[in-house]
Order: structure tokens, then sequence, then C-alpha cells
């Protein structure tokens, strides 16, 4: 049948590498450009110049080095919190609790960092991340264990841990961990040591680094290791895992602290790549923009990362456009929600452009509900 | 927001004075202590002659110090920064840019730095005449107050005024305090918990309500107007001017008179007097408004003497920081 | 059991006609040109392979599909059919392939579903459905509880339901995609009955089966459906079922599975007085003993609803155990979980393959690695290797003559005979010692029934030891090497093929007691 | 051959099989009545409040459940109510009305429900993601267009229902409230009773368990999920109302603080029955009062510890006595109407 030459093959294998290849960004492109013009209608209704607006945003999210390093550095937490929430969705989990974990992370990295002196760069850094990753972990091994052994559902347990997280947090800041300088009044812990700052290498937050790289680790695991292999049967059909001799409970369980983990990895960059310290109030909402980076991605790891460099750029930008512009921030979330609305409804999108797709790519997380 | 440059000039020149404003994660019209701090910054700005006068909103307590950066790239030589929060961005850019004078509502100077002032208040001078006032105008020896977060200290020192200065007119009063239990992303924009938490207290004999908490306690004052026999006495600002929905109850307001003490710093700033380290705001009552023939005159004599007292330091309000 | 050896429905007037119908699928011209007549008190059958277009005809005549093309005519009146309740309101009941029942709710909810009578406010008086129901059920002769909640009804009753349902509705049109692919031979006999029954009182009938000796003897016409086109019409005197076979799949069929006699080794698979529960905690497993040997078939025969599925499940690990003893060779495996099961190699054909055996959105080559993607050479260290997954997904694909585009295919989009032969494929393409198969072949068309038996007896000859679970007498009885009857929870009698007559099974599973 | 299947008998295994909750029932009557024995007026005033704060959430919880009882998941519940919350307030503002507000509330929430469904429903989205869409766009907005200083004429004040009144603790805790208090009480069981005892509840489930098998009956799926997502979203619009012209009086951006969450929570809680997640709404509200007046009792722990309490009430809770929920069957897929 293939009487083809090499070359032709060749040819047409790159072709139908960048059709796909097309079909995979198009949408989202045209999603943003949409989001983008709705946004600038919303603008002239009340009264605002739409072109100013959307060039302050730009300038402030790309305009000089240092307003790439803010949307990097926005992106950074972002991306672990939608890989986190991807990650659970996997499995059949909604994790809402990202905000929680994440939270328990930060506080813990810090921790680690202000406690532990005279460690090398070398070693306090990767221990703080990786401790505060660890405690992230163990926050999400709770509802997962709760779902496993009393069927309690993670939608509710998350929800709830997610207040308690705070609480704690805001308890150890403002009590055992309080930054006890003097004058200080302010509910906060300690500076951390140099030795657990992560720096930036040049314009590149070192966390925004590990961000990819914890997204190409959750995307390798997923899809190219029996676990993930395990991971992924037990988010589609559970009876089947069960079936295939997979251990459900332990993959449920396990998924839920990796899903912690990634979180708590993203609030102990926070701490030591941005914040420095903990204190309350300092990673509000980010958990829940995970939710939206998770859907935005389409659950997919890879997808996760343009998904929060956007709305990383928003919010850095954002600012800048309030001070050129006069153009309140809230504006930003409006573009975010028609954005994922026509990622999300892509016959729209589909139509708009004429493309046959299939459906392959549509977003479903049928499992991500009712789970097992 | 903010108003058109008129001349040539711009930031950065010689003489030019630009006055930015940096909120706390919060909005400019949070009828609390961002919009008080911007409507001084705006009166100081007219009085000074400033060309330029603009703020930004912080969405995100991590953009502190890129926020007070958009003030400083364009040439901005006062910048008012608000809340206690933004203290150390505010020590930080200060060092980064000498030659800007920085305003730190609320935020208390432990050191002194040349460039910055802090704006501070004796927010439990101003809380115990509340209380004062609140034990004073009960009838019932129940009083509450409703309030934002334990993790602001302002807050705390507030409340502490208010339980001394209760119980100094009478040692027998029962006082509710309640802090809102929720972290401080939510603590100041929960009127919902403001209201009912009043309301519980106010079915519980409380006939005085302090609301101490940006919005959450603009609810616990709208609930107690709704309460027949009920006062209730609002913070920060003169909260008869907004919160009018609570004008049935609104006795008065344990104010800091943030406005005015811009004023000041800013016009010693274009004095070249501008202090260091910290500034002490007046704070006090608010005026009584329509109630004014309500408060007995020797409740009004009580409250001028304890001023006094206050003033004077021979009255201590028991309030004792960190 | 049909006396009639004559077409004499064929003068009786036509209640439904279609014309032309066809319906195009994307990439599946699922139906070309059909053309179907149904006169008043006939039976009608339909044949066709899996994929034939028979559902998808049945679809289009109750409503529920559009049709791209062609005419439907009811009762003298030409309709045009936009949703399930147009068809309904002109008689044409339909009880669909996969029952349309909800699950959760009473006999009786379900019945007056969508045709409820009501009291002021829209309240329904449950009592007064639940009389209803009754009535009918007297009037037909469907007994059933219609305060029974459906779930925890068996497959059987839950027709019963269907039927009720289309009889509440006043159909004098029923269809009845495939009624028998889940009922025990009795179960069909007493809806055979009850066909006939409606036939006398003017009720025409729609029957789709794949099981043949059916169809000759309860049809009054057939007609044989392939790739989407009628190409047949034909009358069970004139007809064999080698004759319908090769009609339906367009080739010889052989229909007898060939075998030699068995050659039993030792014992591969012992089980002492095994119990186990249900999901409502009900012993359903009582005490059941039995063995199998390799290089035999052991064929389980019995009713559906008498533990089967329980036991097969406790048998692989899927249930636990709460009484006796499993041994598989010499290691008890009374309460070990799935995987150290299935690594004594012990393949298992589930019941369910929508529920166990697939995972819908994977591809087909994911699905053939479904417990073994932990083994060299699919993975190595816990890494996945694609390349070894995707070469065994060809072969297997190839081998097993499963129909699909490509082994990137989700298997939740192959029909229902492909699917099955994925899971058939993956089970014994494995080194295998004991072969645990629970209703291999239900719903699949006699071309993929003589493929899956071949293989079964294919095992059996390469001595592996066969544990075959089967409602399907006729399967039972031309695959087994020896017959164990499984009554209320236990094997009530071993018997070897040369005993195992259909008459003595058959009260054997009815629950006589013998000697 | 068995003909009959066990038969279950619903009415004399309830109290069995619900036993715990049989018995925290039976503990909390016992305990509110010591209670109000020691200290009437702190009891009084504790369940008022209990009250209170579980009406936004049990009308947040029956949203959720309405549409999921139809198969449709909503997690767009918070911004519903802040649509309905903010469009009530500025309706109050301008038209100076409460009951026009009000409607004006509800409506609001309609459209919202209405967006839900016309996403979920026509375009077939993943209706995590359409309810995601929904929370976003209710915090842009009302944060964008949210003017501040406005004033309104006031709020809903509570009235008493006669004589029921004056029943001890009874009296001022239930028939001593605002409408939408009694609003939302009589919501509860007139839902409780539409959905299981009427023919509109009894498609309702059939749509949100089995939709086909409703579509093979003639029923409109499309229609059902239609109406019903838009009468849940009229009901978290009546929530959020409940916040602005009841509850405060006032809006303020991202007034609703996670309620719409919390009624998630609480609609699992309860078992997707309108009076089970009364009963969890009324948990929940109980522990926040309970909350509030420990620290009214002056008990010197750090508020955070006494804030944790709900939260953590409700796991112990949900993993030591409720367990597992069986959600509708067919909730959260889209019904595709194949080859239609
Ligand atoms: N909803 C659908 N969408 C796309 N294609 C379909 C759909 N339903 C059926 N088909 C296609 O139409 C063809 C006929 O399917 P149909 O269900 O009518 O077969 P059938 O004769 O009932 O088979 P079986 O004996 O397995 O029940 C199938 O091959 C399938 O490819
Ligand atoms: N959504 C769909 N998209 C594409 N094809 C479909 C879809 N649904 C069903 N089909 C096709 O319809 C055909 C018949 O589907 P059906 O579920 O009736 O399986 P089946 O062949 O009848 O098997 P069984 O009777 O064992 O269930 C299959 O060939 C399948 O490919
Ligand atoms: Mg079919
Ligand atoms: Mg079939």
């Amino acid at each position: 049948m293939a009487t083809d030459t090499t070359s032709n093959e060749t040819v047409n294998r790159t072709a139908r590498y960048l059709r796909k290849a097309w079909q995979g960004i198009s949408v989202p492109l045209v999603a943003v450009l949409l989001g983008l013009i709705i946004g600038a209608l919303l603008l002239l209704v009340s009264g605002a110049q739409p072109l100013s607006a959307y060039g302050a945003l730009f300038e402030g999210a790309f305009g000089t080095p240092a307003a790439i390093q803010r949307t990097l550095e926005k992106a950074t937490p972002l991306i672990f919190a939608g890989l986190a929430v991807a990650f659970a969705f996997k499995a059949g989990l909604f994790n809402i609790g990202a905000q929680g974990q994440l939270l328990i992370g930060a506080v813990v990295a810090a921790y680690v960092g202000f406690s532990i002196q005279g460690l090398p760069a070398i070693i306090h850094a990767p221990l703080a991340l990786l401790i505060g990753g660890l405690a992230g972990a163990l926050y999400g091994f709770i509802p997962g264990a709760l779902k496993t052994y009393t069927g309690a559902h993670e939608v509710i347990t998350t929800i709830m841990l997610n207040y308690v997280a705070i609480n704690i947090t805001d308890y150890l800041a403002d009590g055992p961990w309080k930054d006890m300088t003097p004058g200080n009044i302010v509910a906060r812990t300690p500076k951390i040591f140099p030795s657990a700052v992560l720096p930036s290498l040049g314009n590149i937050p070192t966390g925004f680094i590990l961000a990819l790289l914890a997204a190409v680790v959750a995307w390798w695991i997923l899809y190219r290791t029996t676990l993930g292999y395990e991971i992924r049967t037990v988010g589609l059909n559970s009876s089947a895992a069960q079936y295939a001799g997979i251990r459900v409970a332990k993959i449920v369980i396990l998924s839920m602290m990796i899903s912690g983990f990634l979180a708590g990895m993203g609030g102990a960059v926070e701490t030591q790549g941005i914040n420095g310290r903990f204190q309350p109030g300092f990673n509000t909402g980010i958990g829940f923009d995970g939710i939206t980076i998770a859907l935005l991605g389409k659950t997919n790891p890879f997808g996760v990362i343009p998904a929060a460099l956007l709305l990383g750029a928003m919010r850095a930008g954002s600012s800048k456009m309030q001070f050129s512009a006069g153009v309140a921030p809230e504006i930003t979330d409006v573009i975010t929600a028609v954005i994922l609305f026509f990622v999300a409804a892509d016959i729209i999108v589909k139509t708009l452009i004429r493309q046959r797709g299939t459906d392959d790519d549509k977003v479903t997380l049928s499992t991500g509900w009712s789970g097992h | 927001g903010g108003q058109k440059p008129a001349a040539e000039k711009k930031c950065g020149d010689e003489g030019v004075i630009c006055i930015g404003l940096v909120t706390d994660v919060g909005k400019i019209d949070d009828k609390s202590f961002n919009q008080s701090s911007w409507e001084g910054t705006q009166q100081a700005a007219k009085e000074v002659g400033a060309l330029e006068v603009k703020y930004v909103e912080t969405t995100d307590a991590k953009d502190y110090a890129a926020n007070i950066k958009q003030f400083t790239d364009q040439g901005y030589n006062i910048i008012v920064t608000i809340g206690f929060g933004m203290g150390e961005a505010t020590a930080e850019a200060a060092a980064a840019n000498p030659k800007v004078h920085f305003i730190g509502v609320d935020q208390f100077q432990g050191e002194a730095i040349p460039n910055v002032a802090g704006l501070v208040f004796h927010e439990d001078q101003a809380g115990y005449l509340a209380g004062v006032l609140a034990a004073s105008m009960s009838q019932s020896g129940v009083v509450a107050s409703v309030l934002g977060t334990n993790l602001v200290p302002p807050v705390v020192a507030f409340n502490e005024g208010y339980l001394n200065g209760a119980r100094s007119v009478n040692p027998n009063i029962k006082i509710i305090d309640t802090y809102h239990p929720g972290g401080l992303d939510v603590a100041f924009t929960d009127p919902e918990w403001g209201a009912t938490t009043a309301q519980q207290a106010i079915d519980q004999g409380a006939d005085v309500i302090f609301g101490a908490g940006g919005n959450t306690g603009n609810g616990a004052l709208i609930q107690a107007a709704g309460n027949e026999g009920v006062w209730c006495i609002g913070v920060d600002t003169d909260q008869w001017e907004t919160v009018p929905e609570a004008h049935p109850c609104l006795i008065s307001s344990a104010v800091k008179l943030i406005p005015p003490g811009i004023v000041d710093l800013v016009k010693m700033s274009k004095d070249g007097k501008f202090p260091s380290g910290n500034y002490f705001g007046a704070a006090g009552l608010a005026p009584f408004h329509d109630h004014e023939s309500a408060i007995p005159q020797e409740v009004k004599d009580l409250l001028e003497k304890t001023k006094a007292g206050l003033l004077d330091g021979s009255i201590s309000t028991g309030y004792n920081p960190g | 059991m049909s006396d009639r050896l004559s077409p004499i429905a064929d003068d009786a007037p036509i209640v439904l006609e279609a014309k032309g119908i066809t319906k195009q699928f994307p990439g599946v011209l699922a139906n070309d040109q059909v053309d179907l007549v149904l006169h008043r008190g006939e039976i009608l059958a339909m044949l066709g392979e899996n994929g034939a277009g028979k559902s998808t005809l049945m679809s289009i005549l109750s409503g529920l599909y559009t049709p791209d093309a062609g005419e439907i005519w009811i009762k003298g009146e030409h309709v045009t059919l936009h949703s399930p309740g147009d068809a309904i309101i002109r008689g044409v009941g339909m009880v669909y392939q996969h029952f349309q029942l909800v699950p959760v709710m009473t006999v009786a909810e379900n019945v007056i579903l969508g045709a409820e009578v009501v009291k002021a406010g829209g309240y329904i008086d449950i009592r007064e459905a639940n009389r209803r129901v009754r009535e009918l059920s007297k009037q037909y002769g469907l007994e059933i509880d219609p305060t029974a909640v459906i779930e925890d009804l068996p497959v059987g009753l839950q027709q019963r339901v269907e039927i009720i349902k289309a009889l509440y509705r006043q159909a004098d049109i029923l269809i009845l995609d495939e009624p028998t692919a889940v009922l025990t031979p009795q179960e069909s006999n007493e809806l055979f009955q009850i066909m006939h029954q409606l036939t006398a009182q003017g009720v025409s009938i729609i029957f789709i089966t794949h099981k043949l000796k059916e169809v000759l003897t309860v049809a009054d016409r057939i007609v044989v459906l392939r790739g989407g086109k009628a190409v047949g019409t034909v009358y069970p005197a004139e007809s064999t079922e080698a004759s319908l076979a090769e009609l339906m799949v367009g080739r010889k069929v052989i229909l007898q599975v060939d075998k030699k006699r068995a050659q039993p080794g030792k014992t591969v698979l012992k089980i002492e007085n095994l119990e186990v529960l249900d999901e409502r905690k009900h012993k359903v497993v009582k005490g059941l003993s039995l063995d199998v040997r390799e290089g035999e078939i052991l064929a389980v025969a019995g009713v559906q609803g008498n533990g089967q599925r329980e036991f097969v499940e406790a048998l692989t690990g899927l249930r636990p155990v709460v009484g006796g003893h499993i041994f598989i060779e010499d290691e008890e495996t009374t309460h070990s979980i799935p995987r150290k099961i299935s690594e004594l190699d012990v393949a298992h054909i589930p019941e369910d393959r929508e529920k166990h055996g697939l995972v819908m959105p994977y591809s087909v080559a994911d699905n053939l690695v479904l417990n073994r993607y932990f083994h060299e050479p699919f993975s190595h260290r816990a890494v996945l290797n694609r390349d070894a997954i995707a070469e065994n997904g060809r072969n297997l694909v190839k081998e097993f003559d499963v129909r699909t585009p490509s082994i990137e295919t989700h298997a939740g989009s192959l029909s229902g005979g492909n699917k099955q032969k994925v899971i058939v494929a993956r089970e014994l393409s494995r080194p295998v010692k004991l072969l645990v198969a629970n209703q291999p072949t239900r719903g699949i068309d006699v071309g993929s029934i003589e493929f899956i038996h071949n293989q079964i007896v294919a095992q059996r000859d390469a001595g592996v030891a066969v544990l075959l679970v089967s409602a399907e007498l006729d399967e039972v009885l031309s695959l087994a090497d020896r017959v164990a009857v499984m009554f209320d929870g236990h094997i009530v009698k071993t018997l070897p093929i040369e005993e195992a007559t259909r008459e003595r099974v058959g009260l054997l599973m009815a629950g006589s007691e013998e000697e | 051959m068995e003909l009959t299947a066990v038969p279950r008998k619903i009415s004399t295994n309830w109290f069995i099989k619900n036993r715990w909750l049989v018995l925290i029932f039976i503990i909390i009557i016992g305990s509110i009545a010591y209670a109000y024995a020691v200290n009437g007026r702190v009891t009084t005033a504790v369940l008022a409040s209990t009250l209170r704060q579980s009406t936004p959430l049990v009308l947040g919880a029956l949203c959720g459940l309405i549409c999921e009882r139809s198969g449709v998941i909503n997690i767009g519940i918070e911004g519903q109510m802040l649509m309905g919350a903010f469009l009530a307030f500025m309706a109050n503002v301008y038209l100076g009305n409460l009951w026009v507000a009000l409607a004006i509330g509800i409506l609001a929430g309609a459209l919202m429900g209405l967006l839900l469904a016309f996403m979920s429903v026509t375009l077939k989205m993943d209706q995590i993601i359409g309810g995601t869409v929904i929370n976003i766009l209710a915090i842009g907005l009302t944060g964008y267009f949210y003017i501040s200083g406005l004033t309104t004429q006031g709020k809903f004040q509570p009235f008493a229902l006669g004589p029921l009144a004056e029943i001890p603790l009874i009296g001022p805790v239930f028939f001593k409230n605002p409408p939408i208090t009694y609003m939302a009480i009589v919501i509860v069981f007139v839902l409780h009773y539409v959905l299981f005892y009427t023919r509109w509840g009894l498609r309702t489930r059939a749509v949100g368990e089995h939709p086909s098998a409703a579509d093979t009956v003639g029923i409109n799926v499309y229609k059902m999920r239609y109406i019903n997502v838009t009468i849940g979203g009229m009901l978290a619009g009546l929530a959020g109302a409940f916040l602005t012209l009841e509850g405060v009086g006032t809006f303020e951006r991202g007034m609703t603080n996670g309620r719409g969450f919390l009624a998630l929570a609480i609609m699992i809680f309860g078992k997707w029955t309108p009076l089970g997640a009364w009963g969890a709404a009324f948990l929940f509200g109980f522990t926040y009062a309970i909350q509030t007046q420990l620290q009214f009792m002056g008990v010197n722990l750090p508020p955070q510890f006494i804030g944790s309490l709900p939260y953590i009430l409700t796991i112990l809770v949900l993993a030591g006595f409720v367990g597992r929920s069986r959600p509708p069957a067919a909730e959260g897929k889209p019904y595709e109407k194949e080859g239609g």
C-alpha cells in the first residue's frame, strides 16, 4: 500500500504534524482574541479606551525585562496550582483544596527557611522546597484517605480543609512562628535565611523553571509510567482498574498526595522565591485560579503552562493598566471568563474558523465529580 | 484614576510635585482607610499644587513593591502607601529611592528611615473613648464589638481600648467581643457575618454595637440600625458619611483622622520639613450628628474629661502592643 | 413452539411500513434504502451481524433517530416522527437493547414515567400507579412487583418492566431489540409465550436476535440486514440455522463447535464451600464447591441471578469471600487481591465488558495491556514502553481480527462484538493456566461467536483449565466437557457432557431435585 | 423462577439505615432543650443566628440540588449568588423598592442559570468549566461595575407571624424573621414535595439519572434541564438577594465569600435531598453560631481555632456518620441525542 517515497512521507508527516499543531493552538488563540474583543466592548461601554488599556496591559506584562519577570513570577504558582488540580482530575478527583495545600506548603517552607541556620544554599533551598511540597502532600493525604476509608466526598472535605488551612497558617504566623523582630506587630513569620531563597537567573525566576520542570514530570508520570497508567485508569473507569488489579484506594490517596505535593511546592516557591517569608493574605486565591488554569489547559500538564502564563500576564499587567489607562483590574477577570468559555465551547470557535476537528481534545471531566 | 497633567512639565522635574498612592489589598472606594487616605491625598495634592495625583489598587499582596515602583519609575516624589502590611515594601522602596518621600499609613516605624514617615494613630485611645461612650449609653449593661481579624494590629488596638474604656465607666459591664474567624482575605469583606454576629449579640441583650472591621463592621452597624433601642459606633472615618444606612443608630465613630495627617505630611514634604519615624495623627470620636440631643450632657462631659486625660497621659488605655 | 408454518399473517393488514430508510452516521452508512413491512398480529424477526444496522432502523421507527431519507407509514398514515413521544402516541413501543429504565426508581415509577396520571398540582398518586401496573401484569401474565426498585431486579424482570411500559402506553406495535440476549432459556420461553399472547390480542412485534434457533421457532417472517441493506426476506419454514447464518454473514458459518475429546490433567482450580455476599449483604453464594482440571472446559450453567456473578467476582478477587476456600494450583487465593490472582496466570473475561473489561476512552492498544502494562516488555522499571504496547496492539488486532480503524481508536467507539474481541484477545494472548470466561458471547453475532468459541477450545487443547459461566444452554452444551449446574448459590450437580442432555440440565437449572 | 425482588421497605428501614442521623438529631434536640432550660436567651439567640446563617447556604444548596437532580453539575452557585446579590442591590439603590429589587435579584440568578444551561445543554460544554466561567465572570462583572458610595433605603426587616411568634424558643427563632428567610423555609418543603411527589419531580429525577430513558418515553431532556437549571439559578439569585436585601442591606465586592462552594458541600452532605440539605445547612449555621457564641463567652482560644470548628466538625460528621452518598447517575454528562 505504502508506495510513497520516503521523502514524500516525511513531507506528509510534517504537514500532518503542522496541521495537528495548528488544530491544537488555533482554538485557544481565537478564544483569546474573542476574549479581548468582548473585554474591549465592555471597556467601551464603561467609557474607557480599549486600545490604551490593552497597550498598558501588554506593556505591564511584557514591556520590560522586569515586567516579563513579574509575569513569570505570577505564572509560577499558578502553574503549580494548575498542575495540582489537573493531576487530580486525571485520577477522577476534583481537588478544590489546592489552595489549602498551597498555604500549608508555603508556611512550612517558610519554617524550614527561617528556623534552620547554617546550611549551604544548595541544600537549604531544595530542602525547604521539598518539605514544603511534602507538607502539601500530607495535607492532600487527608481528603484522599477520608475518601477511600469513609467515603467522604473530596469536594466537601477539600473545601473544608481550605478554611482550616487558612486558620492554621494564620495561627502559626501570629503565634508560634511569628516574626519576633522588635517593633514588628505584623502577623508573619521571620524572613527566611538567604540560603533558602530561590534566586532569579537574570529575569527568570528559578521557581518558574521549577514549574516548567514540574509540568514535564507530571506529564511524564501520567503518560509514560505505569503509575500514570494506573492513575488514568482509575480516573476513567475505577471498576476496570480494579479488574486490572490496580489498587484503587492506593491510587486515590497517592494521586491526592501528588496533587497536594504540587500545590505545596507552589506555596514553597512563593515563599522562597517571592515573599521571602510567610505572611497571611499573600497567597490568596491561587488555588482557585488553579482550577481555572487546569480547565483552560484542558487538564493537560503542558496545557497548564500557557494557561498560567496568560493569567499571570494579565495579573502582572493590570496595575500598569490601572496606572496608565485608569481601568480597574477586574476587567481581566471578565476577559479570562470569556476565554475559558470559548476554549471549552470549541464548537463555536471551530465554526468561526471553519475547522473540522475531532472530538479528541474536547475537555470532559465526566468522572471529575461522582468519582468512584 | 487621577487628573491629567496641566502643563508641559512632568513628574520628576525640579519643583514638580507628583503624589502617588498605593492601596492595601482592596479597593479605593472601601468606605474605610483606603478611601479616606485617597481623599486626604487628593486634598493634599490640591493644597500643595501637585502636578499629578494617582492611585494604584493592589489586588495581590505580592505586588506591593511593583505597584510602588510604578510611581518611582515615573518620577513621583511623594508616595502614600496604606496599611501595615506594606511596611516592608515601603521601607525597601525608600532605601532604593532616597529622594522620594514615603508616607506609610498605619505603618509603625520601629526604626526611623530618613525618607519614611509612618502615619500612625492611637487607635486604642479612639477605641477607649468609644468604650466610654458605649458603656455610658447602654441601658442593658451589655455592649458588643464586631471586629475584623485579630491579625491586624489596629483592630486589636481599637478593641482593647474599647474594652477598657467601657470598663472604666462600668466595671461590671458585660462586653461581647468577636473577631472574624476567617482569614485576612475575608475578614474585612464579610458584612453578612458582621450583621448576623451583631444580631446574635443584640439578641443576648447588647444595646451598643461597635463595628470595627471595614465592610464586616459596616454590616454590624446596618444590622444594629434595624433594632429598636440599639446604638452603634463606627470606626476609622466618620461613618455618618460613609454608611448612611446606619444613621438610626450611629451615635459616633472611633476615628483616626487620616486625611489631615496626610495633608500635614505632604505639606511638610513640600516645605522640606518631612519628618521621619512615627507621626501620630489625631484619633478620637466623630461628631454625634443627629443624635446630639440623645447624648446626655454628663456623658459629653465625661468624654471630654477622658479625652483630656488620654492626651496628658493621666488615663491609660491599657493597650499594650506586641 | 410455533405451529405457523405458513406466512398466514401476510394477509393481515399492514400496520407499519418503512420505505427507503437511509441513515448516515459519521463514516458509516447504517441504513441504506431499507424497506420493511409489518402486518397486524405478526412476529417479524430481524437478523444481522453486529453493526448491520438493526438497532438504528428500530430507533428510527420508534422516533429516537430521524432518518436522512425515507418514509414511515403507520396504520396507513404517512408520519414524521420527531421524538419517541410521536411514535408512542401512534402505538409504537420499543424495548431497547440497552434497557431504558431508571435504576433507582421503582417499577411503577418507570412504567408511568412520561405518561403519568396526575392530580391537582402535578401530584402523582403512586398507589394508583402501583394498582394499574398490577392490573396490567395480571392481564398479560407478566408478573411483577410494582414497588420493587429496578436495580434490585434480575434482567429478565427488568425486561418485563420494559414490555409493561410499552403496554401501559397502549402500544400495538412492539419492537424488541435483542430481548433474549440477557435472558435464560426459561426466561426466553416465557417471553415467547408472552409474545404469542400479545399477537393473539392484535399486537404486532418486531423482534431482533442473534439466536437463530429462536428465530426459527417464534418468527412468522424473517428480514435479514447486512451492511445496512435489507438483503432478504425469508420464512422459518423454508430456512435452517445454517441458511440464515449464511444470509447474515455472507459466508458459510460452522455453527457446531468442532472439538476433540478432552484430555484432563491435574487440578488447577479447587473451590471448597465458598460463601459470598452481594451488594446488599445477602449471602448469594452458599457453599459452592467445584474443581477444574487442566485441558478441560467446565461449564457452570444456571439461571442468571443464582450467584454466578458474585461467584466469579470472588474467584477473581473482585469481591471479598466470607467463607470457604479457593485454591489455584497449590496456592490458596481465597483472600487474594485481583493482581495476585491474575499473576497466577488466571485470565478473566468479565461478564460486564463495559464496566470491568474496557476503559472506553483508552485506545485499543492501551486496552490490550490493561492487566499486563506493568510487565516487560510493556514497561521497564515503571516506565511504559509505547512501542511495545503499540506492537502488541497491532499483532493482536490482526490475530484476533478486531475490526477497528486503527489501534489508536478509542475502545468506546467499537461495536459490541469487537469490544468483546479486544477483551478476548487480551486475556488469551498471555500465558494462561486458568481461563474464567463469564458470558463470553453475550450479544454477539454468530460469526464472532464462532471465532470466540474456537479460541476457547484452542486454549483447552493447549492445556488450559477453562471455567465457562454461561446462561446460554446451547453454548454450554457445545463447549463443555463437564457441566456444573448452579442453583441457589451452589452447584447442585456436575455432569459429564455425555450425560448432560438439554432437558436434564434445564430441569436442574430450574431447581428440581434429581434422584 | 423467582419473580419478586426483595422490596425496599423505606418506611421501616429508614430509621435503621439512618440511625446515626437519627441519633444525632435526638442528641441535638435534647441539647437544645437542655440549653434552653439553662439559658433561654442565649439559646434563642444562637438558634436564630443558626437559621439566619443557614438561609443563604440552604438556598444555594437547593440551587445545586435542582440542577444536579436534572443532571447538570453547578459549581457556579457562587457566581450566580454574587450576580443576584449585585443586581438586587443595584435595583434597590436605583428603584428603591425592596420587592422589585428582590425580583430583579431572582431574575439575575435566572439569567445566570440560563447561561449555565446554554453552556452545558446546548453547547455541551464540560459542566465544571461552565460553572467556573460563571464564577469568574461574576467576580469580574460585579467588581468592574460596582460603584461605591451608593446607599439604599434599607433592608427587609423581620415581622412576626402572629401568635406563632409567641411560642417560646421556636417562635422567636422561626416565626419572627424577614421575608426571604420565610421563603427559604417554604421553598425547602415545596421543593421536597415537588421533587418526590409530582410529575415534574419524577421527570427531573429521571432526566438526571438516565436521560435516554426519559427521552425514549417522550420527555424532552433538554427542556427539563433548561428549566431546572434556570430555576436553580433563581434560587441562587434569591440567596444572593438575601445577602444584599436582608442579611446586610448593602453590597460588597466578593461578598459571597465562598458561600456558593459551601452550598455545594451542603448539597452533597444532604445527599441531594432538600430536607437533607436543610439539615446540613442548619448544622453548618449552628456551628457558625456556636463559634461566635464561644467568642462571646470569652473562651480563651485563638479565634483561628474556634474558626476552624465548623469545618472540622463537618469533616468529622461526614467521615464518621454520613459516609458515601450517591449523586444522580447522569450528572456531569452532556446528553447527546445520538443520531438525532
Ligand atoms: N450513534 C451513532 N453514531 C455513529 N455511528 C453509529 C451510531 N449508532 C450506530 N452507528 C453505526 O451504525 C452501524 C449500525 O449500528 P447498529 O447499532 O444499528 O447495529 P446493530 O445491527 O444493531 O448491531 P448489533 O447486532 O451489534 O446490535 C454501526 O456499525 C455503527 O458504526
Ligand atoms: N457515540 C457514538 N459514536 C460513534 N459510534 C457509536 C456511538 N455510539 C454507538 N456507536 C456505534 O454504534 C454501534 C452499535 O452500538 P451498540 O452500543 O448498540 O453496540 P452493539 O454493537 O449493539 O453491541 P452490544 O449489543 O453488545 O451492546 C457500534 O458499532 C458503535 O461503534
Ligand atoms: Mg443493536
Ligand atoms: Mg448488539
